[in-house]
């Protein structure tokens, strides 16, 4: 049963590969294809989610017991990340049908895979594999979207990815030079001893710095504007909700295994309130929807950053917290920005035109406010307490940079909901108003739908996000884990 | 105190003040004849007057709230007085204490400004807007020195107040106790008669003399018997608050016409201020005095 | 489970919300929601043992969110601000019904969103008032905003602006209070009253410092304390008619609610007396106490110089909720009650008011007050209205607002603080000034020709106004039925009781009796009646253009009326003193932001990331080896 | 030039002892507070400051100026009367408490004085209203002044000083002559007729044809009574 785990990230892979050559021979069943692999892979996930096997789990490839082989780590972490690559891959399907279709079909696939491969590696290695991974798909998937804005955009991202990439295997050379492994559960083990060193530590920046252009980590995050301004909305909110929180993970898990340094972490406290203080404020001014919510989203990630710096298992909770309720809302945010394109100014009195889509970009805002009840108040209710509980001023600076940049985000939001109610420009008749499209409505309004569902079982939400931080936080369970599991399922 | 007393107090008060009231405004008017080297108005003259506005035979009103202005100009006053304790008579001043009669004193005015606003006419309504305003004025000193007073003597009770000025004769009096609010309490007062050089609201030359400008007969007449009311209640609270009151009605009644025949001598010497100018000076120098004279008694 | 009367108020306030969400587009919605707030009412009565020092009641709903519980009750305090929302709700409600409502819909009004709007308001009220722990508090609060919001943003235009810089601001208020909470859980390890009750009186002065600074600014905020009073006059003002009636009568208060709440009751007057301000001779509660008296004087003169009857009421709902903090924060027995009293007496005439405000414009179209003039006669009962709400609001026998404002004066006076007792006096005289004003402009003076058809409020928008006045009367009258009510919340948080009676307050150090006071004045009103009626000749009403004007012939085609730059003398000397020093601090808040937001959208604007990325990571990886 | 019967009505005594009394009393303190508004049309007012000040001193007399028609007793005209004036004057008079009288100082208010052949000046003050004294001279001295209010003090006492009624009574005669000198249009804004019939004053001259002239383009000049309206029908908008 827990073999099967392997499917959702083999699966896709294989299906990538396919794809071009079903299309070219049958269109109609090349269209099946991709969406029946991520539906069966989130069946798989859910499936093993729901059957209580024991978790986590660790699985080895090949054969090989680590840490001489690769192993796939499956906790309730993971395994959630790998079921949202999924069910997201699934929801921002590209299903126009058109010349470009099996390319960008076969990119989404691939990079459902790579994802999937990334939330669930147990390896350092592999976790770079991936990583590159996702980064060609989705270079790929933003140049498909074919306007000359989106191909320079991408350009640039291309190429600070790819230092990114340099400076990412910098630091696992290092490592592997101090250590001689890549195995993360190896690597704990060996940590407090090898690691716990300055060459430790520049191991941990190096990869930070360069994870950290897909987390959107300030200062190299610069790329995420222009990008999501161009890109299809659907790969921006695929790549704003998603991929940067794959990210994230890598450094959540180096983070808790093996670097425990408080430097590392005060680094990331800085690079985070830096990146609060940058993305709200560029967003006050923003007169583009996409590209405000592009900075909103640097700042919402600077404030994961800063939970990140939180070295207890509450932390954890609140960057998991965070998390998630960024992926729900950024996403339906781009969802809606699909029709919504372009200036802010073009939207007066849209609400006239779409009051659906009105109705979700205020549920949107007031959860990213943090209005309670909704989830993203107990999200930033969780962050606050653990950052007050700080001794260090750091984290007070924090705190307060954090409040503050609340009510940034709250004006510019609600400076653009009151011009969507507000009456609509004079010399503009009401149906030129821009309106996101049918599918993109329907898909955020399931978004809009999750979040209510979450606020309206938020005890029960809220106690599996705590039980996913718990496990997540234990390092040795995760190194008795690898180590003993191996074992029993060889 | 039995009930039927305390009646015949509340109609009593009001009376003997009329009739005093009218006393001191035939003092104001033979003052100021002295000063201009005149005989001035014979013994009767205020009621003469007050007579005559009341016969009148035609009598122009603009209206129900005009009338209303009037009575409630005279009835605040009616009312005032049975808070301001006299020799043997103390009304019901324990029920409401010194801040209370405060409050109840602005009432004839703002009745007076709701009769004159009825008018529609826009001299009544210049004249009402500076009458507040120099309420804005002399009334801030007034506060601070009437706070130094209730919270030297420790309650807001005037019968209290009085009774501890007589504890101890002279010495105890609110004058020699606190010079400097005396003083402070005395520029204020003058302010608060709305006499040269204060009074910015009748202006009879610039504005018609404001307030008054469509009172005929018996309006005028009322605002002739709120005269009385007004210097007769103004007198007395200056004589309660710093000069002991009154043992007998003799001595009560000398220190008040003393005490009013000072403002009244000043008057007739000056011309007017300006609003802006009264302003400054009534913020500057009583609300200094009075300041000082609160720190003194803090 | 069984359902206590609490959580049957709750729903049938919820009842309320959801008739006004699905049936708020008929017409006889205002009917039913009218109605509903008294069935809601009807169920507050039956909490009324609360009001006369009954025991706390809870209510059955209870959460576990992430380690916290939330649980709801309410007490004396709760059920008294209760009260005055659901009455003030009642009476808006019942306002908007009928004639109202009908031009509101023809001049393209949203009633279904005002019904709800104003549901939202009552129902998260409600929820934040009977709060049982601060995150029941500050999710009452959250909601209480943004259903405020909704009410303030509805009409659109210039309103909308308003209600964008109310939610900036109340955002700001929000968040103080949310890091505050954050610290009190730190410090108490639980959000439970219990627990940070204990907690209070262990804390660090660096501490309670830093919780009254956040707490103060973030419900000062919803009160419209100075210096954050800036978005309150304009968003009440620009609230449809009722709703400003409602949002003018409690929706600030609710700052005092948990100003009460946290800072009286939880952290206790005496521990904020103990905060010394070093180097000076002040402490916590006196910047507290001159706060109130700021808020008082500035917002009354700004008021002052108001041309609009809603900016100048509304200016004058921030200088009001001075005196109550002003009066709490003496905390002497005397002193608390005026502040609390002020509390109910404030609701019940600025709600008189706003609703006369809205009836002139209802009939005229207009609320300018240099175009209006003279409609005492064509409108004698909403000027009776607005005439005993005025005096209630300059706090002048014989209304309620005179009881309060005494016993405040009285506190100071006792406690022996001349310069805020001078200070609030100056309060007072300016709202006379100012009241003076707008009765005047409105009412008094001459009748424009194009007013001159100008009809009563009708009976629907009317009744409503004579309930509010009669209750203003009353409670003048008789402060000791509010005073009950008051003195069990002084008890729920712990402050001093006065000795109050039917009539007023009894006190060594004087007494008021309200029975006997009024009954004097309207004796010598009688009589004063009596001279002016028997004792002088009949009268005549003349036109009024038959009027002194110096000789010149008035024809109706001349406007001879003072209404403009009103108090000019006190105006060339004071009238240098309106710098706008807020509204420029306001302001230079305001540009720092959009001049930083300039620089840091530069920052991403330049294309050299790589550049970024480089000199980061040889920064860093530099400062891990040195 | 109309001719119009001025009978000097002397008011009748009541006869209840004590109400005569009272009436003598009222009739006595008339008498003695008299507030004047002096219409300084011409070089007349000039002997008015003394007759005031401390050489003369009317208040010893009772006698006080006042600024607005409405608190005034005594009208006096100092003086020419153009005929812009007059019409000021003429509405200042109307505007009036009555009981109310008229002093003409200086001989110009007698017949014009030296100004008999001004096209614009109006010669008989008592053609235009009930004058009830003259103080003739070019200019009479404040003696002559004081002499004059002391006559007049004096007919009030007795109740002489009635002329006031005579306007009232007769006011078709004064409008007649107002109109031959301003035209027909002539208004005041002051509605002398239903003061007449309010205070019961209506004499046999009061109405006529002049009257009816100034009805028919005469301007409503009721007062605006207080109505709650709900009666009015819809205003038209």
């Amino acid at each position: 049963m827990s073999d099967l785990i392997v499917l959702p990230l083999v699966l896709p892979l294989f299906g990538a590969f396919l794809l071009p050559i079903v299309m070219r021979t049958s269109i109609s069943i090349g269209a099946w294809i991709g969406p029946a692999i991520l539906a069966y892979g989130c069946w798989i996930l859910g499936d093993q989610w729901m059957s209580g096997t024991a978790l986590p789990f660790s699985l080895a490839i090949g054969g090989f017991a680590p840490p001489m082989g690769i192993n796939l780590y499956i906790d309730s972490l993971a395994l959630l990340f790998a079921f949202a690559v999924q069910l997201l891959g699934l929801l921002f399907w590209p299903f126009k049908i058109d010349q470009e279709t099996a390319r960008r079909q076969a990119l989404m696939l691939l990079l459902v895979a790579a994802s999937t491969g990334l939330a669930l590696s147990g390896d350092l290695f592999n976790l770079y594999v991936f990583y590159e991974l996702v980064a060609v798909a989705t270079f790929g998937l933003i140049a498909a979207s074919g306007s000359s804005a989106a191909y320079a955009s991408t350009i640039r991202y291309l190429i600070l990815s790819g230092i990114g990439s340099v400076l990412t295997l910098l630091g696992i050379a290092l490592i592997y030079s101090q250590t001689g492994t890549l195995n993360l559960a190896h690597l704990a083990q060996l940590a407090p001893e090898q690691l716990n060193n300055k060459l430790g530590l520049t191991a941990f920046l190096t990869i930070l710095i360069g994870v950290g252009v897909k987390a959107e980590l300030f200062p190299v995050n610069t790329w995420a504007p222009e990008v999501y301004a161009t890109a299809a909305s659907r790969v921006s909110a695929f790549l704003a909700g998603l991929v940067s929180k794959l990210a994230l993970l890598i450094i959540l898990r180096l983070l808790v295994l093996i670097f425990h340094q408080p430097e590392a972490v005060q680094v990331m406290l800085v690079l985070g309130i830096l990146g609060v203080i940058t993305g709200e404020l560029a967003a006050w001014r923003a007169k583009d929807v996409r590209r405000m919510l592009a900075f909103s989203s640097i700042g919402q990630l600077g404030m994961i950053f800063i939970a990140l710096a939180i070295p207890e298992q509450g932390g954890l909770l609140a960057v998991l917290a965070l998390t998630f309720h960024h992926l729900l809302i950024k996403s339906g945010l781009f969802m809606l920005a699909d029709g919504w394109g372009g200036a802010i100014e073009k939207l007066r009195g849209a609400a006239k035109r779409s009051p659906l889509a009105a109705a979700i970009f205020v549920l949107f805002s007031l959860s990213l406010i943090g209005m309670p009840p909704l989830p993203g108040f107990w999200a930033k209710f969780t962050l606050i307490t653990q950052l007050a509980a700080q001794t260090s001023p750091l984290y007070l600076i924090g705190l307060t940079v954090f409040l503050l940049a609340t009510v940034i985000e709250a004006a510019y939001l609600f400076r653009l909901a009151a011009l969507l109610y507000g009456p609509a420009a004079e010399d503009t008749p009401i149906d030129t108003i821009p309106k996101p499209a049918g599918l993109s409505l329907a898909t955020a309004s399931l978004f809009g739908i999750g979040l209510l569902a979450a606020a309206l079982f938020i005890t029960p939400v809220g106690d599996l996000l705590s039980h996913v931080a718990g496990q997540a936080a234990n390092a040795d369970l995760y190194i008795n884990t690898v180590f003993a599991g191996t074992g029993g399922s060889q | 105190m039995a009930p039927m007393e305390l009646i015949i107090e509340l109609i009593l008060m009001p009376l003997v003040a009329f009739v005093v009231g009218m006393m001191m405004v035939l003092m104001m008017r033979r003052i100021a004849a002295k000063l201009q080297r005149r005989i001035g108005p014979p013994f009767f003259q205020p009621l003469y007057d007050i007579v005559k506005l009341h016969s009148k035979r035609t009598q122009v009103s603009h209206g129900l709230i005009h009338d209303i202005g009037i009575v409630m100009a005279m009835g605040g006053y009616i009312a005032a007085e049975t808070l301001l304790p006299v020799p043997g008579m103390t009304g019901i001043a324990e029920k409401g204490g010194i801040i209370t009669l405060l409050y109840l004193m602005m009432i004839p005015s703002l009745g007076l400004a709701l009769g004159v606003g009825q008018c529609a006419n826009p001299n009544g309504s210049i004249g009402i807007a500076r009458a507040l305003t120099a309420m804005l004025a002399y009334d801030i000193p007034l506060v601070i020195v009437i706070f130094g007073v209730a919270y030297a003597a420790g309650t807001t009770n005037l019968v209290d107040i009085i009774a501890v000025q007589q504890a101890g004769g002279f010495e105890t009096w609110g004058a020699v106790q606190m010079p400097v609010l005396a003083i402070a309490g005395l520029i204020a007062m003058h302010a608060s008669l709305g006499k040269q050089p204060f009074e910015i609201y009748i202006a009879p030359a610039e504005i018609a003399t404001g307030p008054m400008v469509e009172m005929s007969g018996k309006y005028l007449g009322g605002l002739f018997v709120m005269q009385c009311f007004q210097l007769y209640t103004t007198s007395v609270l200056y004589v309660s608050l710093f000069l002991g009151g009154g043992t007998t009605w003799f001595d009560f009644l000398l220190k008040s016409f003393l005490v009013l025949a000072i403002p009244v001598s000043i008057a007739y010497l000056f011309p007017r201020y300006r609003t802006e100018d009264l302003l400054r000076l009534m913020w500057k120098w009583p609300v200094m005095l009075g300041l000082i004279g609160v720190a003194f008694v803090l | 489970m069984t359902l206590t009367p609490l959580d049957e108020l709750f729903l049938y306030s919820g009842i309320t919300v959801l008739v006004a969400l699905l049936l708020g587009r008929r017409l006889p919605a205002g009917w039913m929601v009218t109605i509903l707030y008294g069935i809601q009412l009807l169920a507050l009565m039956k909490m009324a043992p609360l009001g006369y020092g009954g025991e706390p009641i809870s209510s059955a709903l209870t959460f576990e969110v992430m380690g916290q519980s939330l649980s709801w009750r309410f007490d004396a305090l709760s059920w008294y601000f209760a009260l005055i929302t659901l009455g003030s709700a009642l009476l808006s409600s019942w306002y908007a019904c009928g004639e109202w409502e009908q031009r509101f819909r023809q001049s393209g009004g949203n009633l279904w969103l005002f019904h709800l709007a104003m549901t939202l308001n009552v129902f998260s009220m409600l929820i934040l008032l009977a709060s049982g722990d601060l995150l029941s508090l500050f999710i009452g609060w959250e909601l209480v905003s943004w259903a405020g919001f909704l009410l303030m943003a509805m009409a659109g235009g210039v309103a909308t602006k308003a209600a964008m810089r109310y939610i900036t601001y109340a955002m700001a208020g929000a968040m103080a209070i949310f890091g505050g909470i954050a610290l009190v859980y730190v410090s108490a390890g639980s959000l439970q009253y219990e627990a940070i009750l204990t907690a209070a009186s262990q804390m660090s002065t660096a501490h309670l410092w830093m919780l009254v600074i956040l707490f103060g600014a973030g419900f000062g905020i919803k009160m419209g304390l100075m210096p954050f009073h800036l978005w309150q006059a304009p968003a009440y003002a620009e609230t449809p008619g009722p709703g400003s009636a409602f949002l003018g009568a409690i929706s600030s208060r609710m700052g005092l609610f948990a100003i009460l709440l946290v800072l009286v009751k939880l952290f206790g007057i005496v521990n904020i007396d103990s905060l010394k301000i070093p180097f000076t001779l002040i402490d916590a509660r006196d910047l507290l106490a001159w706060i109130a008296v700021f808020t008082i004087i500035f917002p009354t003169f700004t008021a002052m110089k108001q041309n609009d009857a809603r900016q100048l009421l509304a200016w004058h709902g921030i200088g009001q909720g001075g005196y109550m903090l002003l009066g709490l924060v003496v905390a002497d027995a005397m002193g608390a009650a005026g502040g609390l009293l002020h509390v109910f007496n404030h609701a019940t005439y600025q709600a008189a008011l706003f609703m006369a405000v809205t009836a002139v414009i209802h009939r005229t179209g207009t609320a300018d007050l240099n175009k209006l003039g003279g409609l005492v006669v064509r409108m004698p009962l909403t000027f009776m209205v607005l005439l005993v709400g005025i005096i209630g609001l300059a706090g002048l026998p014989p209304m309620n607002g005179f009881v309060s404002k005494w016993l405040v004066y009285r506190s100071l006076l006792n406690e022996g603080m001349p310069l805020l007792f001078v200070a609030a006096v100056i309060g007072t005289l300016g709202t006379i000034l100012s009241v003076y004003k707008l009765i005047h402009n409105i009412f008094l003076g001459q009748l424009r020709v194009e007013h001159d058809n100008v009809k009563e409020a009708p009976w629907s928008m009317m009744i409503p106004m004579l309930i509010l006045t009669a209750i203003i009367f009353i409670t003048g009258l008789l402060p000791g039925i509010p005073l009950a009510w008051v003195a069990s919340v002084q008890q729920a948080v712990g402050l001093p009781v006065p000795d109050y009676t039917l009539g007023g307050v009894e006190s060594a150090s004087g007494s008021l009796d309200m029975i006997w006071v009024i009954g004097v004045l309207f004796a010598g009103f009688g009589i004063g009646a009596l001279i002016f009626y028997f004792a002088g000749g009949r009268s005549k009403r003349v036109h009024q253009l038959d009027n002194y004007a110096g000789g010149h012939f008035l024809t109706a085609d001349v406007r001879y009326q003072y209404s403009d730059n009103f108090y000019a003398g006190l105006m060339h000397l004071i009238g240098g003193w309106y710098r706008g020093s807020f509204l420029w601090l306001e302001q230079s808040v305001k540009s720092l932001v959009e001049f930083l937001s300039l620089g840091m959208q530069g920052l991403y604007r330049r294309a050299n990331a790589e550049f970024y990325l480089l000199s980061t990571a040889l920064f860093v990886i530099a400062w891990v080896v040195i | 030039m109309n001719s119009i019967n001025k009978i000097p009505v002397i008011e009748e005594k009541r006869t209840n002892p004590l109400a005569r009394v009272f009436d003598e009393f009222v009739r006595f303190c008339r008498s003695r507070s008299l507030f004047i508004l002096h219409y300084c049309t011409g070089c007349g007012a000039i002997e008015l400051p003394p007759a005031m000040t401390s050489r003369f001193d009317m208040e010893r007399l009772g006698i006080q100026p006042m600024v607005s028609p409405r608190q005034a007793d005594i009208l006096l005209i100092t003086g020419y009367v153009s005929i812009k004036t007059l019409k000021r004057v003429i509405l200042t008079y109307e505007q009036m408490g009555s009981p109310k009288y008229v002093i003409g100082i200086c001989s110009c208010t007698v017949n014009g004085g030296m100004y008999w052949q001004s096209y614009a000046t109006a010669k008989k003050l008592d053609e235009y209203m009930p004058v009830d004294l003259y103080i003739a001279g070019c200019m009479p001295r404040p003696e002559a002044v004081l002499a004059g209010l002391q006559k007049l003090m004096d007919r009030i006492h007795s109740g002489e000083a009635n002329s006031w009624e005579d306007y009232f009574r007769n006011y078709d005669y004064y409008l007649g002559n107002q109109q031959k000198l301003f035209g027909e249009n002539w208004q005041t804004p002051t509605d002398i007729i239903t003061e007449a019939k309010h205070y019961d004053l209506i004499g046999e001259g009061t109405l006529g044809k002049h009257t009816q002239i100034l009805e028919q383009h005469q301007k409503p000049l009721e007062a605006l009574d207080m109505r709650l309206g709900h009666d009015l029908k819809e205003p038209t908008e």
